[in-house]
């Protein structure tokens, strides 16, 4: 049975660039131009990967290991989140192990930023994990809540729980819209840090690869793609996982795939959205943005818990 | 028959140091008497084991396990120091401090200061103890002032009177105590075991007054806490080994008399309570010594200070009582007679190789003098209490007993004032052993190794004690206590 | 022989375990202090670290294995004694002595607390000898006693209540190899007492006071790692960040006590076990980080971050080891702080929602999200400390001529990354371990702990398998072309000076405007021909409370020495005045 | 004749409490010394032990004799022979030592004897002579009347053994000889004998 995971895994990893180009190009048409083609994501990972790398003078084994593990730990991701099928018990999907393989990425790409030796590197890293010391608790509130509304820790039973329907609704709204803000800090998105920018001083993500070229970049571009579309499937399957194939029959699976698609375009569209409208946060505003979704989370539980 | 040995062979060295010129005879010949003295207390303490107690002379002479452990450190103490003093004195003739006259009145009044000590320890009767301190405060008058510069003698002068006043006080206490004995009863001569029996009839208000006269007259020679300002004096004057023995023997001796008279009182009914006196007097000692050893400046006077800290120690552990408290009084005078006799020699190797008391000016002795470092630490551990050597587990029983009987407040500020000494001690010893000020380069001194044995000597009676603690010395301990009575 | 031994020694799942512990820390750092030595061979001899070195761990197994209150407390001054012998080895740099005699002051304080807390037991069940304790647990009538004595004197020793980083507990002024020691394994010592007296001696205590050690906890751990953040210094940083992990052992054991006192006897075992295991995992990896430090040290003289980065180049094999040790504190998967750390928060969110109390439940879930904050903030300071200082460029004199580090320090440091990889691979297996024993010693039941399954062993083989899937795809791609070496890109402007790079001071800037009043932060900055800007932290808890004590404590000892006036009639009037005193009070009271 | 001698000892004891020259406390000292002599002599006369007889020789050769030729050697050398500012001047001693034995009178009212009450008069304004005076050579003797008080007691509370009255007399014979030495050290080294002198070990 353990096939179709990985089929559906696969899936999700060739399909990660092709969720970032019709985002690119979603967000494009909202502000009225044409914008790149929808598959141009998958363009750029092909001319990197032909070109040739340049490390700096100073850089140390780290840069060259980093690329591999935080690829590794963005594949590794994109295993453990269930897409289509639910079925068997399949031996990952902790929620924790997830949070904190998203921790790899955050500490390997802070560690190439300091590496390099360039100030923005480490103005890049220091703001990452400032935000992201703000995060964590936010995680641990929602895998909390997951817990008490589905009685376990593994994202596959989470879903199989909630897709057969949700004791609480209002708390559950709550703490889907508490996990949305989350996402958005994770993966520095628009309200955090705005990636399509090319001032330096004010990247975040972006500015601790600056000084990555060829495979190095190809491979960090894949993992912040794949950590995009593992948190939009995360949410989607914990949050609003009806119609999720129980059973391994071709067309529960058919069904479950393509509902999967049309729920994956509407987050997408929702994201766009969110993106135009809002303008990137000050540095030191994000943490109370940070503090809205912890009070979200903390009343979701506080619903879920006392009745 | 040994007391007639031991006394005899005392006022025989006394003589030697008076009619002979020659010094190393004199000096020689106190050692192998106090020697005798110490292989008779050793006699003494294996007859006691078997029996409870022996009399001699027609019950003038009255051993039992209480002062057999008295004589025991008398003896030991002296000892080391005579060894000590064969070297130091020799030194101080050969620097031409001292002329050989003098040299030679020191052995005499250090020979008068053991003989007397002994009368104190190994009389019966009661007036016989008063008599003998008071002559240890005669034949130590004069050793504390033997510098005879401006300081020692204000020392000695001081030493003399408050420890007269003192010793008044006490003897007012005792006719007043023998006063009420004699207020029922018929003609009670003044032995102890006497006294003990006659005390069924006597007149309670009287006994408390004398009891308490004698506690505060008698305390002023233990070094309790009003009355203690002569200790840090004179024993910061005194030369190293007359205050090495007078710290460790001579405030353990008056102790042992105050609890002469505690155990008459204690059998009296309704004087239970007389035990606070012990562990008001105690915890005011300890608070004042803790302290002030914070601010101290000359070493000498920090361990003076030290030895009123245990004094106050061992006075809590009596007042605590119980079984536990009173073994571990018993046993903190023993270990701290001999740990505060090796600081207080140590202390006099320091100040004939680098001639300053004060503390500052005693840099990195760690690379100066490195045996004698070595030994003050070692000292300060065993003064200290810690564990290998048999001072933790008196403080652990003193403090059980504490709690056991419920003194809670005042086994608190037991324990802080452990850590204010603890804290005083090593802030000063380790400055004066590991501190280096920039640029000064230090050559190991040669004076280093003179005069280590007698402290080897003492650092092996300590750990003679530890080790023979859980068999051989306990049954002697739980002896003393069955005496004292829980 | 062993037989007269084993009277003495306790032989129940704890004691084996912090033995295990030990000896598992001790071995490797023994092997890393034969190199360091060398920093010190022509200045100190070397015969009288190894005594003081073998003393100090034969005291720490004394402790941990002692069946009795008596030979307990002889082997915990022993500890302190030998540790303190230690921390002044390095007695010509002038300003280790003042903090190896607070040091020692302070070990002594917490020695006395812990006999006091014995008296009182042997006074309530009259007997010194654990196992009798444990038979007459029923006579003891003020648990409360006893408890706060024992957290006082547990604490005070573990770095709870006196931070490791303060000046009292000063352990980063040591030796570098006795820092790991004390870090890595004196405070588990101190863990296990804490245990031994709540679980084992008293039955678990009510969960008022349960409560009050899991807020305790939590509040020290968050006060900890921001004032680790905020350092300079690579050693205080560490030193703050190991009381930092005590503080969240603590809120564990902590939690552990409250539900063990509300009969929810599996949840207790399982926070136990996340403490018992988590005090494993950080005594392996901090141990790495402070050698590392150490030979950071060795070779550069300094462990001041604003001097040092760029050490990679040089010490490449340490780099690696500190690379793992720094993956490890701050909870990457593979490695055994992740293992731990979620256990933790495993064990915090299950025990939550067992509890039927509302106002606990809540109490429970903030103290989870504030532990997970410090640990947020743990990655933060770990990554800070070891990328400033060994990545980049070099930004001093001391970093860029770099000593050669002999080579028992790297085999030292190889044993215990080796030791964390496999710790945080096999996690489950000793986790299951652990919760067996602790299950059969406290409720003599089975009850194996298995919240994840065997699910971090399997990411494990996955991870690695993909990584050397990757870096084999990637050797066959760029076969021909060699990667070019240029400078790195500084939007043109010419960056080979190093203080383009970000500071120490500058990389946790953001967290002191945010945090900086709870550790004390004050930035100055001039502005001459150039800006000079300088920060200070200062550790609050310690100036407001612990200092105050000792100004009070001197002002009184300057007012009591003035007693001894000179004058010989005040003497002998303070002899009258006593007499008088005494028979009045005599007179009334007796 | 017990009457009266308790009158002289007293009146002695008052008066000394006053002095402030020297010479004139020895010669106090003296007639206090000769009178419990006397009262030795009385108490065997009456009680018929013979003891008694050879105490009150004792006393009178030590006390009168001895003593006094002591203080008066260690006086010759002496350049000021008068209390020159005494802590509480005479006076408010005089004054001070009055308050003391009314108050004895109360506290004491239980003994019968009043050689008692003697006793302890002596022995508090030797205290007081003590505490009160600065020159040494005052100090010694306040010491010495504390001590005769003591004797005092001795002999009205407990009838004592003659060995140990006879080392009592020898003890204070002792203390006497080495308190005037050191005064003889102390005027040579300090060159007075002010006890202001003798207070820098202060720490």
């Amino acid at each position: 049975m353990s096939i179709i995971y990985i089929i559906q895994s696969l899936l999700l990893i060739a399909g990660a660039p092709l969720f970032v180009g019709s985002l690119r190009r979603l967000k494009a048409v909202l502000r009225g131009y044409k914008g790149a083609p929808v598959l141009q994501p998958y363009y750029e990972l092909m001319k990197l990967f032909s070109k040739g790398r340049v490390l700096s003078g100073n850089s140390s084994f780290i840069t060259s290991i980093a690329p591999a593990i935080v690829l590794a730990a963005s594949i590794l991701l994109a295993f453990t989140v269930p897409v289509a099928y639910i079925g068997s018990d399949y031996g990952l999907g902790n929620i924790f192990v997830i949070i904190f393989l998203m921790a790899i990425l955050k500490f390997m790409t802070v560690l190439i930023g300091l590496d390099s030796a360039s100030a923005f590197g480490g103005m890049g890293g220091s703001r990452e994990l400032f935000i992201s010391m703000f995060a964590e608790p936010i995680g641990f509130l929602t895998a909390a809540f997951l817990y008490f509304e589905a009685g376990s820790f593994n994202i596959i039973e989470i879903t199989y729980i909630n897709s057969r329907g949700i004791a609480e609704p209002a708390a559950h709204i709550m703490a889907a819209v508490a996990f949305l803000l989350w996402i958005a800090a994770e993966n520095t998105r628009i309200p955090v840090d705005n990636p399509e920018t090319h001032l330096e001083l004010t990247m975040i993500h972006e500015a601790m690869l600056l000084d990555l070229s060829g495979r190095d970049l190809a491979y960090f571009e894949l993992s912040t793609y794949l950590k995009l579309t593992v948190s939009m499937a995360l949410f989607v399957n914990a949050f609003i996982p009806f119609g999720i194939a129980a059973s391994a029959s071709g067309s529960f699976l058919l069904t479950a795939f393509v509902l999967f698609v049309v729920k994956m375009l509407i987050m997408l569209s929702m994201l766009a959205v969110t993106e135009t409208i809002m303008a990137k946060f000050r540095l030191f505003r994000a943490p109370e943005l940070l503090a809205t979704s912890f009070c979200f989370a903390l009343t979701a539980i506080a619903i879920v818990y006392l009745h | 028959m040994e007391i007639l040995i031991i006394f005899s062979i005392l006022i025989i060295t006394s003589i030697i140091s008076f009619i002979s010129k020659n010094l190393k005879f004199v000096s020689i010949s106190t050692t192998c008497g106090i020697l005798v003295c110490f292989l008779a207390s050793v006699r003494f303490i294996v007859l006691i084991r078997q029996s409870d107690s022996i009399a001699y002379f027609g019950n003038l002479v009255y051993l039992d396990s209480l002062n057999v452990i008295q004589i025991f450190i008398i003896t030991s103490v002296a000892l080391i120091a005579a060894v000590y003093s064969y070297r130091y004195i020799l030194n101080e003739v050969m620097d031409g401090e001292i002329s050989i006259k003098r040299a030679r009145i020191y052995y005499f009044l250090f020979n008068a200061f053991v003989f007397s000590m002994l009368i104190t320890a190994v009389s019966n009767n009661v007036m016989g103890m008063w008599i003998g301190l008071e002559a240890t405060t005669i034949a130590t008058s004069f050793l504390i002032g033997f510098h005879r510069d401006k300081l020692s003698l204000e020392a000695a002068w001081k030493y003399i009177i408050i420890c007269s006043t003192g010793l008044i006080v006490g003897l007012v206490g005792i006719i007043m105590l023998i006063y009420s004995a004699e207020y029922g009863a018929t003609y009670v001569d003044f032995s102890w075991t006497s006294l003990l029996q006659a005390f069924s009839s006597s007149n309670g208000l009287y006994n408390r007054i004398g009891f308490t006269l004698i506690f505060v007259g008698l305390g002023t020679k233990v070094g309790f806490a009003p009355m203690h300002t002569w200790l840090s004096d004179g024993h910061s004057e005194a030369p190293s080994p007359i205050s090495a023995m007078m710290s460790g023997v001579l405030l353990n001796l008056a102790m042992y008399v105050i609890l002469r008279f505690y155990i008459i009182v204690k059998s009296f009914p309704g004087l239970g309570n007389l035990k606070y006196l012990f562990i008001v007097f105690g915890l005011v000692s300890l608070i004042v010594s803790s302290f002030s050893m914070l601010k101290q400046t000359n070493y000498k006077r920090l361990l003076a200070f030290s030895s009123i800290e245990n004094m106050g120690i061992i006075a809590i552990g009596i007042g605590f009582g119980g079984f536990w408290g009173i073994f571990g009084a018993l046993l903190h005078s023993v270990v701290h007679a001999f740990g505060k006799s090796l600081l207080f020699l140590g202390a006099g190797n320091l100040l004939s190789a680098l001639k300053t008391k004060r503390i500052e000016k005693v840099n990195s002795l760690v690379r100066l003098m490195p045996k004698n470092a070595v030994f003050l630490i070692i000292g300060m551990l065993i003064i200290v209490g810690s564990p290998p050597f048999a001072t933790f587990f008196s403080e652990f029983s003193i403090l059980n007993a504490g709690i056991q009987q419920g003194h809670y407040i005042s086994a608190g500020i037991y324990l802080l004032c452990l850590i204010l000494v603890f804290a005083g001690f090593l802030n000063i010893f380790i400055r004066m052993i590991f501190k280096n000020p920039e640029g000064k380069e230090y050559v190991k001194l040669e004076k280093d190794n003179e005069n280590i044995w007698p402290l080897v000597l003492s650092l092996a009676f300590v750990v003679l004690i530890t080790i023979t603690f859980s068999n051989y010395f306990v049954t002697i301990l739980e002896k003393a206590v069955s005496i004292i009575g829980i | 022989m062993l037989s007269y031994l084993s009277k003495f020694f306790m032989d129940d799942f704890l004691s084996v375990f912090f033995l295990f512990i030990i000896i598992l820390i001790a071995i490797p750092v023994s092997v890393y202090s034969t190199g360091y030595i060398k920093k010190y061979r022509n200045i100190y001899s070397g015969r009288y670290f190894w005594i003081m070195f073998g003393l100090f761990v034969l005291s720490m197994i004394g402790v941990v294995m002692s069946s009795n209150s008596i030979s307990f407390m002889v082997f915990w001054e022993l500890m302190s004694i030998a540790s303190f012998f230690l921390a002044i080895y390095d007695h010509k740099n002038r300003e280790s002595i003042k903090p190896g005699i607070y040091y020692f002051v302070l070990t002594h304080i917490s020695g006395l607390f812990l006999m006091m807390m014995f008296g009182f037991i042997y006074k309530y069940t009259g007997s010194i000898d654990f196992t009798e304790i444990v038979h007459s647990r029923g006579m003891i009538q003020e648990p409360w006693i006893i408890f706060i004595l024992a957290l006082i004197g547990f604490g005070a020793k573990a770095g709870l209540l006196v931070s490791e980083g303060s000046s009292f507990c000063a352990i980063h002024k040591f030796p570098s190899m006795l820092s790991a020691m004390m870090s890595g394994v004196m405070l588990k010592v101190a863990i296990y007492g804490f245990i031994r007296v709540t679980f084992f001696l008293m039955g678990g205590v009510s969960w008022e006071s349960g409560l009050a050690v899991m807020l305790l906890g939590t509040v020290f751990a968050i006060y900890n790692i921001i004032n680790a953040l905020l350092q300079n210094d690579n050693k205080k940083l560490l030193a703050y960040s190991s009381s930092e992990n005590i503080g969240v052992i603590f809120s564990v054991i902590g939690l552990a006590l409250v539900l063990y006192d509300l009969k929810l006897y599996e949840a207790a075992i399982m926070a136990l076990t996340a403490g018992l295991f988590h005090s494993l995992n950080h005594g392996v990896f901090k141990s790495l980080l402070f050698t590392g430090a150490g030979s950071a040290l060795f070779a550069t003289g300094t462990s001041n971050m604003n001097e040092l980065g760029g050490l990679h180049a040089k010490m490449k094999f340490t780099a690696i080891c500190v690379f793992i040790g720094t993956a490890a504190i701050s909870c990457i998967p593979p490695l055994n702080g992740f293992a731990s750390e979620s256990l933790i928060l495993v064990s915090f969110i299950k025990s939550s929602f067992l509890l039927d109390s509302k106002k606990l439940f809540l109490v429970v879930i903030l103290c989870g999200c504030v532990i997970m904050l410090a640990s947020g903030a743990a990655i933060f300071a770990a990554v800070k400390a070891f990328g400033i200082t060994y990545l980049g460029k070099a930004r001093s004199e001391k970093a860029v001529n770099v000593r050669e580090i002999p080579r028992s320090m790297n085999v030292g440091m190889a044993m215990l990354s080796a030791l964390s990889i496999l710790f945080g691979i096999f996690s489950p297996f000793i986790v299951g371990m652990i919760s067996i024993g602790l299950s059969e010693s406290i409720l003599e039941t089975k009850y194996i702990v298995q919240p994840f399954g065997y699910e971090i062993t399997r990411v494990a083989i996955l991870l690695f398998g993909i990584i050397i899937l990757i870096l084999l795809v990637s050797r066959i791609l760029d076969k021909g072309k060699k990667p070019q070496i240029n400078s790195t890109w500084g939007c043109g402007f010419d960056t080979s000076k190093p203080n383009m790079q970000y500071s120490g001071d500058g990389f946790s800037q953001p967290v002191a405007r945010y945090f900086g009043r709870m550790a004390g932060y004050k930035k100055e900055s001039k502005v001459k021909d150039t800006i000079l800007l300088k920060q200070k932290t200062t550790d609050k808890l310690e100036n407001n409370i612990y200092m105050k004590l000792i100004y009070f404590t001197n002002f009184l000892a300057v007012r009591v020495v003035k007693i001894h006036y000179g004058k010989i009639q005040l003497y002998v009037a303070y002899i009258l005045v006593a007499v008088i005193l005494s028979l009045i009070l005599v007179i009334n009271f007796v | 004749m017990l009457e009266i001698l308790t009158a002289v000892i007293l009146i002695t004891a008052i008066i000394m409490a006053g002095f402030r020259r020297i010479n004139l406390l020895t010669k106090g000292f003296r007639i206090q010394s000769l009178a419990i002599g006397l009262l030795c002599f009385a108490l065997g006369y009456l009680s018929g032990e013979s003891h008694y007889y050879v105490i009150g020789v004792l006393t009178l050769i030590t006390k009168t004799v001895l003593i006094p030729h002591f203080m008066n050697r260690s006086i010759k050398e002496l350049s000021a022979n008068r209390e020159m500012d005494p802590i509480i001047n005479g006076w408010w001693s005089s004054v001070i030592a009055g308050i003391f034995i009314a108050v004895i009178y109360v506290v004491m009212e239980g003994f019968n004897s009043d050689f008692i009450i003697a006793g302890v008069v002596l022995l508090v304004t030797g205290a007081l002579m003590l505490v009160a005076r600065k020159k040494a050579i005052t100090q010694m003797t306040g010491f010495l009347v504390m001590e005769n008080g003591l004797v005092l007691l001795e002999l009205s509370m407990i009838k004592m053994g003659l060995l140990i009255d006879i080392l009592i007399i020898l003890e204070v014979l002792l203390i006497s000889a080495i308190m005037a030495i050191m005064i003889f050290y102390i005027n040579k080294v300090f060159h007075s004998v002010n006890t202001d002198y003798l207070s820098n070990l202060k720490d």
